[in-house]
C-alpha cells in the first residue's frame, strides 16, 4: 500500500486543472508535481523567482543556478521565465497563482490558517506562505489529518496565525474537506474511514455531505 | 562610463562594526560569497544583515552568523539554518541574536520601495496575524491591508553572473531573487560577479541591474561546488 | 504549455462598449497598433482608455480617439495631441471627452500596484498640488506622502516584439515602457507582436514578461514605418 | 552672439559633474546635453525608460524603437539600460537622478514651481514632471528670466503647483540663482546687464551676493 503522503499527494493532485499556475510548499506538497493526471497540464510557480519549475534533475546533471523554494536543484521545463522576488510576490498577491498548496501545524472552521510558528519552540519564519494564502484564487492544504492523534483540525486555531479566512480546501489521508460559510464540510472520504471515526479525529464538526463521495 | 573594478579588499573597506547590510540571495544561491568571506576576514562586528534567510552553515550569510558577527537578522525565513535558533535562545548576552521576521514578499516589497522612493506600501499580507502589531491597518474598498514601511540599508552586496566593469549586470536563472531590489536601496553597493566584461558588451535589453546603482565591481565568484 | 496565437478579431471579440483597456505605449512606440486598428473597425463605443498619453493622431491610441470611441482618458499628457484639447472643450456634449491626468510616475506605479495585489502606496509626488485633492495625506518619518490606490482594467492591449506561442514576451529597447506593468493589471490581456516564435525559443532569463498573464497572442505587428 | 536658449543651455552644462545621472526636459533642456564640458561624463535618463540616452542619430539611421521622452527618435551608448515605466519613476524617485533640469512657467522664492498647466487654456498634463522634481537629489530649471516681459520668478508662484519646495537653482539668460532658506540668491549675472536689471525683471526681492561672479 502507498504510504500516507503519497496518498495524500496524489489525492491533491486531482483537484489540479489544465493550465493552472501553481505554488507547491516544501516537503509533502512538493510530491504533489509527480501525480499531476494524464492531459492536464499545470505551471508551477517557484517563490524564490520563477514560473516553469520543472524536475528535479539527475545527480551531476544540476544547474547550480537553479534551485527551488527549499534549496533543493530543479530545472525549468521550455517557456519558463525568472523573475526578481518583488516581481515572483506581486506575481502571488496579484491573484496571478491559481492554487497554493502547502501543509498546516492547525487550519480552524472559519479558514485560518496557522502554519509558521510553535512560540518557544520552533521559529523557522513564515517565508513566502502568509504573502501565498492571501494571494493564491485557491488554498489547498494537505497533510496528515492528526498530529499523532493529536487534532489538527480545530473549531479555533491555538497556534499563531498565517492568515485569516484563506483555506479552501483541506486534503488529509482520511478525506476531503471544504470550507465553507457554515463550517467544514466533509465531501469525500476515503475508504477505509467511516464518517465518525473523521469526525473522532477532527477538532471541529463536520457537516457530512448527504452525497458524501468514496475515495478510494 | 567608468570602471568601478576593484579587489575585495578595497571594496568593503568602507564597512564597519555596526553597519546595516543587504545581501542578495536565497538560501545563499545568489550571494556574493567572495564578499563576505572578505567581511569574515575583516571581522567587523554587531551588523544588521537584511536577507531573504541565514543561509546555511559555511555558506552565504551563515558565515557571518557562525562567526557572530550578526547582531540583528532581518529575514523572512531561518529555519534551514539550525545555528539561527541556537542563537537566539543562548545564554550568553552578547552572543544573542535579535531575528526580526518578515514575509517575503513584504520583505522584497519593502526593500523595492526602500529603493524606490516610495513612504510605504497597502499589502493585505499579515492582516489579523502577528506580523500587524504596531502597525496601521487601513482599508480601501472594503479589503484591510497593513501599511508597510519601506527598508534601506548603508550597504549591499550583491552577486552578479556577468557585470560589466561600469557595473552594468545580469544575474542567471534563480540567481537573481533580491539581487536587483537591494542594489537600488543601499548607499553604496557592491557586487561580486562571476564574469566581468567589458562596457559595451552587454545587450542594453537584457541587462538586469544598471551600473548607475553600483559603487564597485569585484570579480572572482565562482558557482557553487556541490 | 498551450498555444494562443488567434486571429486579431479573435483576440478582440470579448471587448464591448463601454470597456476599460489599458493599451501601452509612450507616444506610440510600444502600442500594438493592429489591435487598435481592429478596435477601430469593430467601432466599439464609450471606451475608457488607460494610456500613458493620446498617442498621435493616426497613431496608436490617437485612432481610438479621432474616431470618437474614448469616453474617458486616463493619462500622464496629452499635449502631444491637440485632438484631445479640441474633445474635452467641445460643445457637442456626446463627443466631450473626460480626461483624468496622473503624474507619470504614479500611473505606473497604480497599474504595478494593480497587478501586483497591493492596496495601494505612498507617493511624494503631488503633495501640495491639485493631483493631491480629495486624497490621504499620510506622513511617514516626517515626511508627507499621498495614498495612492491601484488601478486594473478589464482588458489590456501590449505590445512585443518577440512573443512564444504561449504568450511569454522580449520589448525591444523603449518599447518596454508600460507594457510589463499592463499585462499583469488587467482580467484578459491580448499581445500584439512582431514575431512569434515556438516556446522553448527564448531564454527564461531574458522574457519580461510571461505567458502566464497572456490569454491571445496575435502576429503582424511591425515596424513603425517613419 | 548665441542665440538666448544656446547661452542658458551652456550655462546650465557647467553644473554638472562628473558621473551624474542626469536627466533633461523637453525643448532648452535637451540642449544642455550639446554642452557637456570636456573631460565630464554625464549619463542620461529618458523617463520613458532607459539609461545611456545618446544623440539624435542621422536621418535614415534611426531605430524606431528608440525614443526620448518628447517623441523624437534617439540612440543609447554603450553600456545603457533600458527598463519598464515602474523601474524608471522607481529610479527617478528613489533619488537615483543626481540633477533634473526643465523648464518653468513661474518659480517663486520657496522653490515652488509652476509648469504644467494654464487652466482654462493649456492642460498638457504633467507626464514625469512630478515626479522628477521632487525625486532628484537637484532640480535646475532652465528658462527665459522672464515671458514677454512678464516676469516668471515670483514672491509666489500664481498658476497650480507642480510641486512645493523643490527647486534649487534658476538658470536664465541674466543669471544664475540660487533658492535658498532665506529667498533667491543672486550668485552670478551675465556680464551685459547690472543687478538692478536682473531685479527689475524678477518678481521677488533677490539677495544679491556680495561676491557676484561675472558670467562672460
Amino acid at each position: 500500500m502507498a504510504d500516507i503522503k503519497t496518498i495524500i499527494a496524489s489525492r491533491v493532485a486531482k483537484e489540479l486543472k489544465d493550465g493552472d499556475v501553481v505554488n507547491l510548499g516544501i516537503g509533502l506538497p512538493t510530491m504533489v508535481a509527480n501525480y499531476i493526471p494524464k492531459g492536464i497540464e499545470v505551471i508551477f510557480q517557484s517563490e524564490n523567482g520563477f514560473v516553469g519549475l520543472g524536475p528535479v534533475p539527475d545527480k551531476g546533471n544540476e544547474n547550480v543556478d537553479i534551485v527551488n523554494a527549499g534549496a533543493q536543484y530543479v530545472s525549468v521545463i521550455p517557456g519558463a521565465q525568472f523573475f526578481d522576488s518583488a516581481t515572483s510576490f506581486g506575481i502571488i498577491r496579484g491573484k496571478h497563482v491559481d492554487v497554493t498548496i502547502l501543509g498546516a501545524l492547525e487550519v480552524d472552521q472559519k479558514g485560518n490558517l496557522a502554519n509558521w510558528i510553535i512560540p518557544g519552540k520552533m521559529v523557522p519564519g513564515m517565508g513566502g506562505a502568509m504573502d501565498l494564502v492571501v494571494g493564491a484564487k485557491k488554498v489547498i492544504i494537505a497533510m496528515q489529518h492528526t498530529q499523532k492523534g493529536k487534532h489538527k483540525i480545530l473549531k479555533e486555531c491555538t497556534l499563531p496565525y498565517t492568515a485569516l479566512n484563506v483555506v479552501d480546501m483541506i486534503i488529509t489521508e482520511m478525506g476531503v474537506m471544504e470550507i465553507t460559510p457554515g463550517g467544514i464540510y466533509l465531501k469525500e472520504i476515503r475508504s477505509e474511514f467511516t464518517p465518525e471515526q473523521v469526525q473522532a479525529a477532527t477538532g471541529a464538526e463536520l457537516i457530512i455531505s448527504s452525497d458524501l463521495k468514496i475515495w478510494k | 562610463m567608468k570602471n568601478k573594478t576593484k579587489t575585495v579588499y578595497e571594496a568593503v573597506e568602507n564597512i564597519k562594526d555596526g553597519a546595516v547590510i543587504m545581501v542578495g540571495g536565497f538560501m545563499a544561491t545568489g550571494t556574493p560569497e567572495i564578499i563576505i568571506d572578505a567581511l569574515v576576514k575583516k571581522n567587523i562586528k554587531n551588523l544588521t544583515v537584511i536577507c531573504n534567510d541565514a543561509g546555511v552553515p559555511g555558506r552565504g550569510v551563515g558565515k557571518l552568523l557562525s562567526n557572530g558577527q550578526i547582531n540583528t537578522l532581518i529575514a523572512s525565513h531561518v529555519g534551514l539554518n539550525p545555528e539561527v535558533a541556537q542563537r537566539m535562545n543562548t545564554d550568553v548576552e552578547e552572543d544573542k541574536l535579535n531575528c526580526i521576521l518578515i514575509p517575503q514578499g513584504t520583505l522584497a516589497e519593502r526593500i523595492r520601495a526602500g529603493g524606490s522612493g516610495l513612504g510605504g506600501f497597502l499589502t493585505p499580507t499579515g492582516v489579523g496575524t502577528i506580523v500587524s502589531e504596531d502597525k496601521q491597518v487601513i482599508t480601501i474598498k472594503g479589503r484591510d491591508y497593513l501599511l508597510e514601511e519601506p527598508l534601506r540599508a548603508d550597504f549591499a552586496l550583491i552577486r552578479g553572473s556577468v557585470t560589466d566593469r561600469f557595473g552594468n549586470t545580469i544575474y542567471n536563472c534563480s540567481t537573481r531573487n533580491f539581487n536587483p531590489l537591494m542594489a537600488m536601496a543601499a548607499d553604496a553597493v557592491i557586487v561580486g560577479t562571476e564574469k566581468i566584461v567589458e562596457i559595451g558588451e552587454l545587450d542594453p535589453n537584457f541587462v538586469m541591474t544598471s551600473g548607475i546603482f553600483i559603487d564597485v565591481v569585484v570579480g572572482g565568484e565562482k558557482p557553487w561546488q556541490i
